[in-house]
């Protein structure tokens, strides 16, 4: 996929280089509202103009015909996350065949990179999700729930994957709740009605459900016994992480995957340059009670 | 009452739906705490709240009207109270105020523009949907630049609200006095006073009703006004309660009330109806939802359990009320 | 075409004549195209049924205009409904409201056993016993009556006659619409004739005879043929 | 109670004595709940309307189950349409429909402009004229009137009577349900009394003169009354 | 036709809507590839396959009954087609007949508990919704431990099935050659055939229909199966074109195929419709949507572009029309 780096330098006496971000993260979800402001932000700092689409819903379909779209418009870079690779070959091959250089964020990694993307800036949902499992077996966790607000959607799904793997190798058990991200009531009572005795561990795999957790584990009156730990942050969650109501929340720097994914593009749309490497790799990262309280004031920006 | 008009009540059914579904649950789910009190007070606070949507959904589908709005209008509403006070500083009651106020107008023109351009209120209410599911997330990001606002506690009046909004009466929530109470209200409305007798009119025959000089519009226009304050009130429930929102708050609860109408015995076509039915439809959708996470069905089968036991309540809804009118005769 | 207080005008004409649209037009249902509508002498424009009623004017229309899935109480008192109470605490007098239907329909020879059916559960002529008997309750100062006997048996049909009649006496005017020429000769004081959609003269009881009457309303001389016809076979 | 080939039958009742809902049982609408229904002979049940109308056995019902937003063609033809071509390339024929529709309204004494129009523009003379041609045009053996006259003018009343008498003499039964006595009367050959759902006996022309088959109808010596009251004033 | 005749058309009103639509996106996002080749093949692809659902559901709309299960139809067949020829390896010709199997019976279930039960389809379609959605989640995870099939390519007779169900015409996709030809069909057999006459008869006046000897059941079953048949072949084309598929594919494509066919004049209570209007309908959703992603704007306005372009567009809709029975008298 290198051979493009050539011919893309062509692109360097243009003014105001124009970018394109099509991923399957909608405007409402609070995870990639930190990756846009990262976006917003160096499209800032950089001086290019950036567009910003994902489909209504988890919609590989949708997703694939917003690529089209942006094809259409003849970019000067493309970046997608890619969360079934199969299903944006045709759209990100048209992609190429238009002579645009592509950057995965997020989701895609190796497979994307065989379709001819640039580079992968991103954590393995699997991945990150095994370490937290891990990190609750350490614990001594033995039983938990795997909170899942979005099933269908192979992020949150990789997630839960990964922590029950790593839960199950380390001799736990654990299992799935499918909850409805909308309601908070009701995330909250399905957490308490899923919450039997035995289950000492509770992992959401967003804030806001980490809210109804927590809430659900006061009414029960549990707050300390039972485990809560959670993907992602708020300044709400951030807090209970500061009190020690949550054992740790799981942080993969969003904010740098779009700030360092327009970053690089612009660059490389503007100069040919491009680091060399194949993966940029943005976390995980944990945040405890030990060092909570210095990101609280990120989270409230919009950073973290 | 007598034992005839008992049998004549369109509620019947869903009432021995809901005693069935509980019965149901209790054997199956019934050591894994459905039976216990705080298992109790889980389901009836779900239902609480889709309660108090579907009395005034019921009321707009018995006046031939829909509202798709009802969801995005929560969004909307608990993310005025949450930026009123986070970000502009105002106390509460402020902020909530302020969420009644623009609810109040989404309904309104929600109902002039159904009433004004005749057009099926299916599509404009769908129009308002999208524009205020929007203007929430393009705000609310604008101002914060995240999606989900918390920090309520801080704000001036938090500790009355709370009592109010977000109170506990021993193991059970305060949402649900207030949905007994909006329900006995919009009952009392429906069947005793003279608005009333005029929405069974609107929705059954809307010509014959502007003949006998029915303020047809009227009566939508205020219809759709109580539709989006009551989503106002859940959204305030649930803002208060989790001390902030996020801006996908209370996406596709505009089916569900409309499912806990229809379930209560509520024609989709209008005309016919009622709160109390809509009520136990709530209590029911409320009871299966959370019946089937006690009786611990793996969550990938969760949706296939939902969708039997809603076809099997209806059946037999439908069944016993085709048993009562047989036995009528 | 002008109907004055305690008189009876008859309208006439074929089917689809536009009886039925001149009605609907009178008592505010649709706007007029043209021409004017004077009530007491001073032009008026009625922007909807509720202001031809707040002027005194009932209407029972051809369809009848019931709300088929409500009791027969509630459709009786539709837009005017009984109330007790005050202020917030007003509501519906249904008992009251039974008393009065249970009366106005015995006074049309009626019987009904439960005033809380459905309206639908009743007969085509039941329905349109109780259409008349609401707008004789209300019809303070004109009746409009389109085709009322229509589905009525000949008791019920004397009835609403003689109640016509009793209107005219209580100092209303009446409009009636109907096909029966014995009817309408019975107790009409003037005829007006319609024929597609235009006026084709009115006449007073004293000009026109019951048969000439009845030859107009059935398009001259085929009908002496039919009768012919029908007595030979 | 049986109706023969080359006959009318006329059924008489007060207003909700449950004539409608004997004809809807005759034509498979509802079932019986009990006695039998005896066709040519023999013992039928009918399931569904279907069944009837299989059978020759058309109906005009009181409500003239129309479908008001389609048009007068199709709505003469519906569940019976006249088609073209064949296997999956066969179509509506609504061009030669159109013709059958108009001569057959024609006959009628009703003239339409336009047939395409849907019915409820049709006024409600027009819409009843239709459904009796439908209804003669279909009736193979047995013809079910229900009230088929009561929006019709003289006119258009008369042709009907004379459509049903034509009906008889094609060897068709005719089964008619009026509240004209004169109707009635006129055309009858035998009268079946009804009285709240039960049946209060048959009488032949030749035993029952048409003045008292008019104090039946409306209830014996009231009328008398009612129509010297009517006289007098 | 005359020009009375025209004026008389359902789909003025939408067609006009389709026009002033593509006018205002080729002058504000003209210059950004709304209008070249590949720009409008990008939005008839969409509309293509909105439109194909939209047909058999405006039919069964027309017909007064709703189906909701279109969308997990559709999730459920294209993971049939992945499952039988990944999973057991089955050339893709029996997965899709697998799959078109599967369709039917759905909706054949459909029609026949809402014409044995006469529950409002509203409610039945939803529990099938529920069942399938969860029952492709459910056996999808069982089966592969993931929600996402792919490597269809590897299937026998791939290729020329992707020439049949994604193959190109120049710029742009097979799918509107399939989709102009149901439409056509569609319209065919709505207008100008017996079934096409019931089809109106059923939903504008059952009562009467039934008594006129109109098989009203059977109209309604065979119409519930076109539905879901419709629902089979769009999964089809997604899972060939995109060589795998997820469980959440088609989600909420049920309320689309609903909006586009009242946007083309269907009558949500049935007994008034046109095939064509839901064709123009699924054009004019496919163009807005395409045409707002064109003109730049910000994802996090998106949807109030849409709810306003929407009302917008329904209300010239509506005009139009009003305007034009006016001057047809
Ligand atoms: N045999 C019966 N037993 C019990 N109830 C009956 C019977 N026949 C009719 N009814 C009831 O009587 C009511 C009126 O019946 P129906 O409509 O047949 O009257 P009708 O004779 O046609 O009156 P009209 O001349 O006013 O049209 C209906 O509610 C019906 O259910
Ligand atoms: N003044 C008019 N100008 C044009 N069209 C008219 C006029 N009046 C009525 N029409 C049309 O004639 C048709 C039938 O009218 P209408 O229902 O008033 O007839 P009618 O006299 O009541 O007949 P019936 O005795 O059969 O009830 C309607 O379609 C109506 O639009
Ligand atoms: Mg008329
Ligand atoms: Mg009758």
């Amino acid at each position: 996929g290198r051979g493009e780096r050539a011919s893309a330098t062509t692109r360097d006496s243009r003014a105001r280089p124009r970018l394109a971000v099509v991923t399957h993260g909608q405007a409402s979800d609070p995870f990639w509202s930190v990756v846009k402001n990262g976006i917003d932000q160096a499209a800032k700092d950089m001086d290019v103009t950036v567009t910003y689409q994902a489909p209504q819903a988890f919609d590989m379909v949708a997703m694939s015909r917003l690529i089209d779209a942006e094809v259409a418009r003849k970019p000067d870079g493309l970046i997608v996350s890619v969360p079934d690779p199969a299903a944006l070959a045709r759209s990100l091959q048209a992609a190429r065949d238009a002579g645009i250089p592509i950057l995965t964020i997020n989701a895609g990694g190796e497979e994307a990179r065989k379709m001819g993307a640039l580079l992968h800036i991103g954590q393995s949902e699997y991945d990150a999700g095994k370490a937290g499992g891990e990190r609750f077996a350490r614990a001594g966790v033995r039983r938990a729930i795997c909170v899942n607000h979005e099933v269908g959607n192979v992020s949150e799904d990789e997630r839960c994957r990964g922590f029950l793997d790593a839960l199950t190798k380390a001799g736990g058990e654990g299992r799935v709740l499918s909850v409805n991200a909308a309601s908070p009531t009701d995330m909250q009572q399905k957490i308490l009605a899923a919450t039997t005795p035995e289950v000492d561990g509770v992992f959401t795999l967003g804030p806001a459900a980490a809210r109804a957790a927590l809430a659900a584990l006061q009414s029960a009156n549990r707050l300390g016994t039972t485990k809560l730990a959670t993907f992602d942050l708020s300044p709400e969650i951030l807090a209970a992480a500061r009190d020690g109501q949550i054992l740790f929340a799981i942080d993969q720097q969003q904010y740098l995957q779009g700030y360092l994914a327009v970053v690089l593009l612009a660059q490389y749309a503007q100069h040919g340059v491009l680091p060399a490497a194949e993966a940029i790799p943005t976390g995980p990262s944990f945040v405890t009670r030990e060092n909570a309280a210095a990101v609280i004031d990120a989270s409230k920006k919009g950073i973290r | 009452m007598s034992a005839r008009t008992w049998l004549a009540r369109p509620e019947l059914g869903v009432v021995a739906a809901v005693v069935a579904a509980w019965l149901f649950f209790a054997v199956t789910a019934g050591d894994s705490g459905f039976l216990t009190l705080s298992g109790t007070a889980s389901y009836l606070a779900i239902a609480a709240e889709l309660g108090i949507l579907a009395a005034p959904v019921a009321l707009l589908m018995i006046a031939g009207e829909f509202d798709l709005s009802v969801g995005s209008t929560m969004a909307a509403s608990g993310m005025t109270v949450a930026l009123c006070t986070t970000e502009l500083g105002w106390p509460l009651w402020g902020g909530i105020a302020a969420a009644a106020a623009l609810s109040a107008c989404v309904g309104l023109v929600n109902g002039l523009i159904v009433t004004r351009t005749r057009l099926p209120s299916f599509i404009v209410t769908l129009g308002t949907l999208f524009i205020l599911a929007g203007g929430t997330i393009g705000t609310t990001r604008l101002l914060t630049g995240r999606t989900q606002v918390g920090g309520l506690e801080d704000a001036g009046g938090f500790g009355a609200a709370q009592k109010l909004f977000a109170g506990q009466i021993g193991p059970f929530s305060i949402t649900l006095l207030w949905w007994v109470g909006l329900t006995a209200l919009a009952t009392w409305v429906l069947v005793r006073t003279r608005p009333g007798n005029w929405i069974f009119a609107v929705g059954g025959a809307p010509d014959a009703a502007r003949r006998l000089g029915i303020p047809v519009d009227r009566v939508k226009i205020v219809l759709f006004m109580t539709t989006a304050l009551a989503a106002c009130l859940v959204a305030t429930f649930q803002t208060v309660q989790f001390r902030g929102t996020d801006v996908l708050r209370g996406t596709g609860k505009e089916l569900e009330a409309i499912l806990a109408a229809v379930l209560g015995g509520t024609l989709l076509t209008g005309g016919r109806g009622s709160v109390v039915g809509a009520a136990c439809g709530a209590l029911l959708f409320g009871m299966v939802q959370q019946g089937i996470v006690f009786s611990g069905v793996d969550s990938d089968w969760y949706k296939v359990f939902l969708g039997a036991v809603l076809i099997l309540a209806v059946l037999l809804n439908s069944s016993v009320q085709t048993r009562a009118a047989e036995a009528r005769r | 075409m002008r109907v004055h207080a305690s008189e009876i005008l008859c309208v006439l004409g074929d089917n689809g004549a536009g009886k039925s649209t001149l009605i609907k037009t009178l008592s505010g249902v649709h706007p007029p195209d043209e021409g004017r509508l004077l009530v007491d002498g001073e032009p008026v424009r009625f922007s909807s049924p509720r202001d031809a009623l707040a002027r005194g004017i009932a209407t029972v229309y051809q369809d009848l205009a019931m709300v088929p899935m409500l009791s027969v109480v509630r459709n009786f008192f539709l837009g005017a409904e009984p109330t007790r109470g005050v202020g917030p605490l007003r509501r519906l007098d249904l008992r009251e409201g039974e008393v009065v239907v249970r009366a106005e329909l015995q006074r049309m020879g009626i019987e009904l056993r439960d005033l809380s059916v459905p309206v639908s559960a009743l007969s085509g002529g039941q329905r349109q016993a109780l259409a008349i008997a609401r707008a004789i309750h209300f019809g303070a100062r004109v009746l409009v009556l389109d085709e009322p006997t229509s589905a009525l048996g000949v008791k019920q049909a004397g009835i609403v006659l003689r109640y016509v009649m009793e209107a005219r006496t209580r100092g209303c005017g009446v409009i009636l619409i109907t096909h029966n020429p014995h009817h309408a000769h019975m107790v009409g004081d003037r005829f007006t004739l319609l024929n597609r959609g235009r006026c084709e003269g009115t006449f007073a009881k004293a000009d026109i005879t019951r048969d000439e009457l009845i030859r107009r309303m059935a398009g001259g001389e085929e009908l002496e043929q039919l009768q012919h016809e029908l007595r030979a076979s």
